[in-house]
């Protein structure tokens, strides 16, 4: 099974996974990540703009090559867009495979690979001012370890 | 016409999500017809320049006609 | 939030993973990897058994290891013992953290030392008869990346 | 008397999960005392023996006086 979104509107995670789990039958395991709008002091909002012919096929790009690079039963990929309140999930990603070691390392690599592959700017709103988020080093040693 | 889409910060810059230009458009063309800010903004190599969905490896290879989508993308942004 | 147990009876990890989120707020990211009773051919049932007073000290002992090792907010760490059948959850580890790596890293390590820290044994029922599984050389090189 | 609890394939080895056996026990006495398959077995280094829910490092360590638990312990399984 395979599911890549963009949500514009709240989701809970738990009403994403349950029906992937049940729709992977006979795995081994499943792992599953979700961010959430850091509750970092001052920031009132978060708002991610994308690129709808960029962004969509930037995330079903890097589900290609997940699902190439490791043994996959499924794969779901969902990303928040527009704005957001500290504490709201913005991104789940969980990946069902026979074997543990895939299902994590899957895992790891589409959330070290997502803001890459996938177009998205966010800026945050901090006493009731916008400001852009720049690109963070961290982001790209994640990418060297792969 | 050509729809121009700002992205992220160049959307600030250019103070609209999207600007309407006379096609057809080339590189020259597009920083000439720009507002001075986003033209200088564009030079910069850290934006890229998609055209209908497609990125352009190099922005000289510009060439845009009636109808055609061009975006503007700054960095994507860390989190 | 740290939660560690042994479960003799089928749980739904959903039911688990949502208080756990939500018992800790402020987070960036939660991962979480269930693992299942593999459907393999032939395979009817699979018995888990443990040694009480070895098998929980060793599941905290790994938990205070998680927590000194990752900068972590919360950790869920529940194990079945029991007869299982195919398709049942046996293992759920979720990590919660500020940072996404230390999430991931963590669930990761834990499943990767949590047969070595907890005792646990396993036979599975196959054509009517019960075999008790060998440790495998996959363990071991699993280890070694820590 | 004392508890020894056989876990894994060595309850099958010794046809039940616990044994009674009169306190108290060294390792001698312990392998004097368990069944012969089951003696022979716990000989070898893969097995483990715990006293009251602590592993032994070395199994001449034993010392279980009236009232212990001994476990033995084979390797943990795969999976």
């Amino acid at each position: 099974m395979r599911d890549i979104r963009l949500l514009d509107q709240m989701f809970l995670p738990g009403l994403l996974i349950g029906p992937f789990t049940q729709a992977n039958k006979g795995m081994g395991g499943v792992c599953t990540f979700v961010g959430e709008v850091r509750s970092d002091t001052g920031v009132e909002a978060l708002e991610l703009s994308h690129y709808e012919p960029l962004t969509l096929p930037g995330m079903h790009g890097l589900a290609d090559r997940a699902f190439a690079r490791f043994s996959l039963m499924g794969l779901l990929m969902v990303h928040r867009v527009g704005l957001m309140r500290p504490g709201e999930p913005i991104v789940c990603v969980s990946a069902a495979a026979l074997h543990r070691r895939d299902a994590i390392d899957a895992v790891d690599f589409c959330m070290d690979h997502l803001k890459s592959a996938a177009w998205f700017w966010k800026r945050e709103k901090r006493v009731g001012e916008w400001h852009w988020i720049e690109p963070r080093d961290q982001d790209h040693s994640d990418l060297a370890r792969w | 016409m050509i729809t121009v889409v700002l992205l992220g910060r160049l959307a600030d810059l250019g103070g609209a999500p999207t600007l309407s230009l006379p096609a057809p458009l080339d590189w020259a063309g597009l920083q000439a017809a720009l507002p001075p800010a986003l033209a200088e903004a564009v030079k910069n190599s850290r934006n890229r320049i998609a055209v209908n969905g497609v990125l352009l490896a190099e922005k000289t290879d510009l060439h845009a006609g009636d109808g055609a989508e061009i975006a503007l993308l700054p960095p994507v942004s860390g989190g």
